[in-house]
């Protein structure tokens, strides 16, 4: 234990002795300064130690002057006091040591000592037990900052410190008569003291009234809506490291104070104030930085919002009325906050330290040109946006569990800023990482060193807190996702780490081939796990394009999805999740022209996550049991985020260009296997908490209808696309909607159609992306009418295709037809009739874009420029083939596929008959009618060797002509669509159907986000930038708080 | 209108305000915390201003944060005028003779009166930073009457810092042989009412003296000195 | 209860000249009128009616003395307050005076980079 | 009683002194009416029993106050627009 008043003593004489050194050496005041921040650091940190470690139990009381308590001066200091203090100087020497490298500003000396003032202001605010001291820290702090924010000595820094300075005085005005009439009206200053008179006395409105000017004072140095303008001028316009400085240690400081006040002034409407004040500020920030273009400020918009919630958390930590367990999350929440925010928002603010511009088109492209400030960048953003295992994300869900039902209203207050926060965080994101940027500077050693604390901390509250929220993790999953990250260090050559990651997923299926098998989840892993295996082993890394995380991330998709295939309680779901989420943006974002896609992926991920978590939140209990819940509500927010990633109507906006500009590789794993995980998720969804199968069907209906209607307009939009990509992406997203109907039948014919279709969708959609991923390598462009006549250079590909398409278009023999016949006889013996035409309707027009496929990129004419294309990679062409035989046998045995699926419902209640039997003659019956796989496969196979030898036969007097042989009236035609035979193949159809393929969902989620936008735009006007108008906004508030929260009238 | 505004909103405010002093009537007698300093002030410390024990003792790490704070007026206003280049508007007047020979005379005199009002900090009123600032008062009477007059820079950063250490010291003395930080039972009181007395009072209050006059000085220095620069 | 007034209106005529002023300069003037009366208040709180200055110079004020003298610690705490005050004046006039010299004019309205 | 008046006038004269302060466009004027408001604050310091504060204020605001504010002074701008 180091007595805290040795901190204060040694660093104040080391300042005044800094003061005198300067003026004879600058290297001496300079090592003198770090030794005593160093000094600190240690000092602080065995405190903190002595208090995790149980070392220290009591907090530490320091009367100086040897007075006790009410007589003296005291410090007092607990394990959070500890806990900030060690932040405060960490966070200190970080800053002075990013400052050093980059070059303290003339005087040396001076910016030192108030540097040095500042963070012991800062920590001096911490410690201390007596208001009237807590006033001078205030002032010590207060005046160092002021110099520091003009430390720049550039026009905006100077006029952010007017602004902070004349603000800052009034609230010290505040804070001194609070104190002054608090000692006048208990006559103590000692905040302990103050607290134990106040018991004794009754709460007079003018009593109260005393409290609430202390808490003006102190809501203004905290930042909260509206009167935080100064804060913001700050954050835009002082120089990096001190907002650094400012935002992670010194802020903090005064939120403890805020924490205390709250403890020992017992405040009638603390609550309420923390609530409104604290909820205020984080919804209303978190929207307004959506039109900021200087990066800075938008931080500070962002640090503004995040003090808030650490206010609205103090409300409920400090409520009496709540439960200890959920005061205990509610209070390790705010430790992670305060911990994530601090670091996170540091290091940004260090990193932004080393771009010139602090514009936001001055960041496009310097994540490309900057592998570490990448590395710290993402970090930082994931932990703030709350991914995990980042701290921002165990803080959030901690709080969020936290918080009583009674007031479940804050759950969704928090989720939708956190929707917010993740649309201007990630704009950002995609404009850093889109194009060539330039270098920027290499001071980074200081945020680095915050993202590995982050990264640590995140593994640390994992650890500490997982169990505690009933999280529970498969040591297996763990193991294999530490392997993931492993191979990254083979980064250094792509193959390695292709091979590396194809021994890990084997070792995968080695170790959990004991939980694959006969129930919903061991039949998932199944899936997610070979499936995973045989899209990675397409993902031979042929281009030098191949970024190095690529397989750590990709790795950590599939085991993510593991860990939630096998998850037995909805949080673990929850998590894993999350994490499968993030790291598949990760992998879009690689995509060259995908920044954009990134971005509304993420932001759809974010709306499906936060919705799914409302609803877990609501639910009754957490284990994937049978749940009793009243109300759509939660089913629906339930839903939602599976719906997300099934991209379901009206929420597959972000479908088209994610699988359309994703890269190659990562694009069969995101359509073949990812979306599946939404079918696990709805499938789980509807059999525990929508109710046993006989109940509401309402509600399923609507289900069914959604997967119907995003059958019909998705499969009718993807006939117009022109691009391979995202032709297919628009059948992915049809085809999972047929599954959709399957699941909300929810009879048993329903949902063995529905999983049946789900492995057939995964086999011949993942073909077709990996044969698309290979033309698309061999070709350079998948943009259709610059191909064309590729069936000479790849017959492979093309069966495998054509078969592939004759399995989506549903026809015998091939599997497609089962999952059909069995959606149809569910559909009719559920009498949907409606959906079932519709459903109809939308499998007809599948032919058209199957013929599309086939037509443009196989048959006609061979483009010049692919006259010497090869056939696809060697790797690419073994999954092509094992997925061309799989749909073969499946499509003559579909017993192979059934028999499985059977023992998945067997156990479940309802569903021990699937609906249908089988029969040796007749092949599968059900009540419908019957078919017999083999007998088909027999004659379709049979008539098509027929065919091909007719046309083998005929094919001799076909007359072949070049490209260019062609009779134009005088024209040479040049460009692709003039020389392709499929090009504009559907345009009169196009016509026909124009106003259904208006893309108005598209436009209905564009106009919400220029609504909000334009919202932002008047809210944001508030800050004028006149001190006057911030005075008067402070004075203005001031007055609502009294006259609203205390009886004066 | 805006003025009105503003009108509106301290009118309240100031109701507000006033709500809560009438709560403490005027002259009526209240004691808290502060009748142990004024029952058992001079039993404790020896000294006859209970202000000063008080600032120095009782609330002595108060003294020292505002120590602080004015250092750190002192270094941040001259870091931020260090390198300002700030228009010079008006001509500078020679001073009078009589000017001159006045504040030649003034000058060690005020001095040695600063420095009476710290030494007898504890038996009158006044203390450090009156003293101190009369001090200043000298030095500013200097610059005014005298083109050439330049106090030493090194000298008073020197003076300053030293000061400041010296009370931190005097704390740490405490520290050390009187069980806590600033503990006022390291020397001997002595007896009421004479000038050694108070045990390290008149110590912290002289070297607060020190400081606090180095501090002015050089922060009026700094200030007039830019002006001075450009002539 | 004069005192209070007088002290709660110098308060409000420096916050008046902090929302209305627009010469930064004036801000400063204000806030530093703000600070006399905030001191103003404080000693006047501390003040009780027939007692003498907390300064115990002759013999019979050693004994009772909570009964002869006015509250000590108000002053104290002022003694602090002013001293502080004279800090961040001076740190306000040096930014003022850096202000200046960045745009030649103290008004406030063309301070308003920062924005929005 | 006298006394009580005296104070009562001098916190008028404080008062509008800090009107014009706040109204006047010289500033220097407005800086010395302010130090002179100090000056008359100290002498009500020492009705409410509080040398020290009074000398203070003496000292501090009616002194070094005024004097930076006039150098402050010196080197902008004497008048407000």
């Amino acid at each position: 234990m180091v007595n805290p008043i040795l901190i204060i003593a040694i660093t104040l004489a080391s300042a005044f002795f800094i003061g005198i050194l300067q003026v004879y050496s600058k290297l001496w005041a300079r090592l003198f300064f770090f030794l005593t921040l160093v000094f600190d650091f240690f000092a602080a940190g065995a405190n903190f130690y002595g208090f995790l470690s149980g070392r220290i139990t009591e907090p530490i009381l320091v009367k100086i002057g040897g007075f006790p308590p009410p007589i003296g001066i005291n410090l007092l200091v607990g394990k959070p006091e500890a806990a900030i203090g060690f932040l405060i100087f960490t966070i200190a020497l970080l800053g002075a040591y990013h400052w050093e490298r980059k070059g303290f500003p003339e005087p040396q000396g001076k910016i030192m000592v108030l540097f040095l003032l500042l963070s012991l202001g800062a920590a001096g605010i911490t410690f201390t037990g007596d208001f009237f001291n807590l006033f001078v820290f205030i002032e010590i702090t207060s005046i160092a900052a002021y110099g520091l924010v003009a430390s720049a000595k550039t026009e905006k820094s100077v006029e952010a410190a007017f602004k902070y300075m004349v603000v800052g005085s009034i609230s010290s005005t505040f804070i001194l008569l609070s104190v002054v009439f608090l000692y006048k009206a208990t006559g103590s200053l000692n905040m302990m003291d103050i607290a134990s008179r106040i018991r004794n006395i009754s709460l007079t409105p003018i009593y109260i009234l005393i409290l609430l000017m202390f808490l003006a004072g102190l809501l203004i140095e905290l930042e909260v809506f509206p009167i935080n303008g100064w804060a913001l001028d700050v954050y835009q316009g002082a120089d990096p490291v001190v907002v650094a400085v400012l935002a992670g240690a010194v802020v903090k400081a005064f939120y403890l104070v805020f924490l205390k006040a709250g403890t020992y002034l017992t405040l009638p409407s603390f609550f309420t104030l923390s609530l409104i004040f604290g909820g205020g500020t984080y919804l209303v920030s978190q929207f307004i930085a959506w039109r900021q273009k200087d990066v800075k400020r938008f931080l500070g918009y962002s640090s503004v919002a995040q003090l808030g919630l650490l206010i609205l958390s103090a409300g409920f930590f400090l409520n009496p009325t709540l439960p200890a367990f959920s005061k205990h999350l509610i209070g390790a929440s705010i430790v992670l906050f305060i911990f994530n925010h601090s670091f996170a928002k540091s290091s940004l603010f260090l990193l932004a330290d080393n771009v010139k511009s602090s514009q936001l088109h001055g960041w496009r492209g310097i994540l490309n040109k900057n592998p570490l400030f990448k590395f710290i960048f993402s970090t930082s953003v994931f932990s703030i946006t709350g991914v995990p295992p980042f701290p921002g994300f165990w803080a959030k869900l901690l709080l969020i569990f936290a918080i009583p039902k009674n007031c479940s209203w804050v759950i969704g207050l928090i989720l939708v800023g956190a929707l917010g926060e993740i649309v201007y965080y990630y704009r950002l994101f995609r404009e850093a990482s889109e194009g060539e940027g330039e270098k920027v500077g290499t001071n980074l050693a200081a945020p680095l060193t915050g993202a590995i604390l982050l990264i640590g901390a995140g593994l640390v509250a994992w650890k500490m807190f997982a169990t505690q929220m009933g999280i529970m993790f498969n040591s297996t999953i763990l193991l294999l996702l530490a392997f993931s990250i492993a191979i990254y260090i083979l980064g250094f050559s792509r193959i390695l780490q292709w091979a590396g990651s194809l021994a890990v997923v084997g070792y995968g299926i080695y170790r959990m081939v004991p939980e694959m098998g006969a129930n919903l989840h061991g039949f998932f892993l199944a899936l997610v796990l070979v499936g995973s295996a045989l899209l990675l082993l397409a993902t031979y890394p042929t281009s030098k394009r191949t970024s190095w995380t690529f397989y750590p991330a990709y790795l950590v998709v599939v085991f993510s999805m593991a860990g939630l295939v096998l998850a037995r309680n909805w949080l673990t779901l929850f998590v894993f999740w999350e994490l499968m989420s993030w790291a598949s943006f990760v992998l879009i974002n690689m995509g060259s022209r995908a920044k954009k896609a990134a971005w509304i992926y993420a932001i759809f991920s974010a709306i499906g996550a936060y919705s799914m978590l409302a609803g877990i939140y609501l639910l009754p209990g957490l284990s994937l049991t049978h749940l009793k819940v009243a109300g759509i509500m939660v089913p629906l927010l339930l839903v939602t985020g599976f719906l997300v990633k099934m991209a379901t109507a009206p929420l597959h906006v972000w479908a088209r260009d994610a699988y359309g500009e994703s890269p190659d590789e990562f694009t069969p794993l995101l359509s073949g296997i990812i979306s599946k995980m939404g079918v696990f998720g709805s499938l789980i969804a509807i059999l525990y908490v929508i109710g046993n199968i006989s109940s509401g069907p309402s509600f399923r209906y609507i289900l069914g209808w959604l997967g119907a209607l995003t059958a019909f307009f998705m499969t009718l939009i993807a006939v117009f696309q022109d691009d391979l990509k995202r032709l297919l992406a628009y059948s992915s997203v049809g085809q999972v909607g047929y599954i959709l109907i399957g699941l909300a039948i929810a009879s048993p014919l329903g949902w063995n159609a529905a999983l049946y279709h789900t492995v057939n969708h995964f086999i011949f959609k993942g073909l077709l992306f990996v044969a698309a991923a290979g033309i698309i390598y061999r070709v350079g462009t998948s943009y259709m009418p610059r191909m064309g006549g590729l069936i000479r250079r790849m017959p492979l590909t093309f069966l495998s295709t054509l078969v592939a398409i004759i399995a989506l278009a549903g026809i015998p023999p091939i599997s497609g037809f089962a999952g059909k016949w069995l959606l149809y006889s569910a559909l009719i013996e559920k009498g949907w009739i409606f959906i079932t035409v519709v459903t109809f309707l939308a499998s007809t027009v599948a032919f058209l874009y199957c013929f599309k496929i086939l037509h443009s990129v196989f048959l006609g004419q061979l483009q010049e420029e692919n006259s010497n294309v090869k056939e696809v990679p060697f790797p690419l062409a073994i999954v092509e083939a094992i997925l061309f035989v799989s749909l073969g046998v499946l499509g003559a045995f579909p017993r192979l596929l059934l028999d499985p699926i059977n023992r998945v419902f067997a156990g479940i209640p309802g569903m021990e008959s699937p609906g249908f039997h089988y029969e040796k003659t007749l092949g599968v019956v059900s009540n419908l009618g019957h078919w017999n796989a083999l007998f088909l496969m027999v004659f379709f196979v049979g008539s098509f060797l027929l065919a091909l030898i007719f046309f083998a036969i005929t094919s001799a007097r076909v007359k072949k002509v070049g490209q260019l042989d062609v009779g134009y009236s005088g024209e040479v035609p040049k460009s692709p669509e003039d020389l392709h035979f499929g090009y504009g193949l559907y345009d009169h159809f196009r016509k026909a159907v124009k106003w259904f393929i208006y893309p108005m969902v598209t436009k209905i989620w564009e106009g919400i986000y220029e609504w909000i936008s334009a919202f932002a735009e008047i809210v944001r006007r508030i800050y004028t930038g006149n001190v006057n108008t911030y005075a008067a906004y402070v004075i203005l508030i001031s007055i609502i708080i009294f006259y609203f929260f205390t009886g004066v009238k | 209108m805006r003025k009105l505004i503003a009108i509106a909103f301290l009118l309240i405010l100031g109701f507000f305000m006033l709500k809560i002093v009438s709560v403490f009537p005027f002259g009526e007698e209240r004691w808290g915390v502060s009748r142990h300093y004024v029952d058992k002030g001079i039993e404790e410390n020896r000294a006859s201003n209970l202000v000063t024990s008080i600032v120095v003792n009782y609330r002595g790490f108060d003294t020292l944060g505002e120590v602080t704070v004015l250092f750190l007026a002192a270094t941040a206003l001259a870091f931020l005028l260090a390198t300002c280049k700030c228009r010079k508007k008006y001509e500078r007047i020679e001073a009078s003779l009589t000017l001159k020979t006045a504040s030649d005379i003034l000058y060690p005199l005020l001095i040695l009166f600063g420095a009476y009002i710290f030494i007898h900090g504890h038996l009158t009123p006044g203390g450090g930073f009156q003293g101190g600032t009369v001090i200043a008062s000298a030095v500013m009477l200097m610059l005014l009457s005298h083109f050439t007059f330049h106090p030493n820079h090194r000298a008073l950063s020197t003076i300053e810092g030293l000061a400041g250490i010296i009370f931190v010291l005097i704390g740490f003395a405490g520290f050390i042989w009187g069980g806590s930080f600033l503990a006022n039972n390291i020397l001997p009181l002595g007896h009421w009412n004479r000038l050694f007395s108070a045990g390290v009072i008149p110590l912290i209050y002289i070297a607060i003296g020190f400081k606090v006059g180095a501090e002015l000085s050089g922060l009026i220095t700094d200030m007039y000195k830019v002006t001075k620069e450009e002539e | 209860m004069a005192f209070f007034t007088a002290s709660i209106l110098l308060i409000l005529i420096g916050l008046y000249a902090v929302l209305v002023k627009r010469n930064i300069m004036k801000i400063v003037i204000g806030l530093s009128l703000m600070d006399t009366g905030v001191n103003l208040l404080i000693v006047s709180l501390g003040f009780i009616r027939g007692r003498t200055a907390p300064i115990i110079n002759v013999k019979d004020l050693l004994f009772n003395t909570s009964s002869k003298v006015v509250d000590p610690l108000p002053q104290a705490l002022v003694l602090t307050a002013i001293v502080i005050g004279v800090a961040v004046t001076a740190v306000a006039l040096s930014i003022v005076m850096l202000m200046y010299s960045k745009k030649g004019t103290l008004e406030i309205d063309e301070y308003k980079e920062l924005k929005w | 009683m006298i006394l009580e008046y005296f104070m009562i006038f001098l916190l008028v004269l404080m008062l509008i002194l800090a009107v014009y302060v706040v109204e006047t466009k010289d500033l220097l004027a407005a800086v010395i009416a302010s130090g002179f408001i100090s000056l008359v604050a100290s002498i009500v310091y020492l009705y409410l029993q509080a040398p020290d504060v009074a000398m203070t204020e003496a000292a501090i605001g009616a002194g070094l106050t005024t004097l930076i504010f006039i150098i402050a002074i010196r080197k902008t701008e004497r008048y407000e627009k």
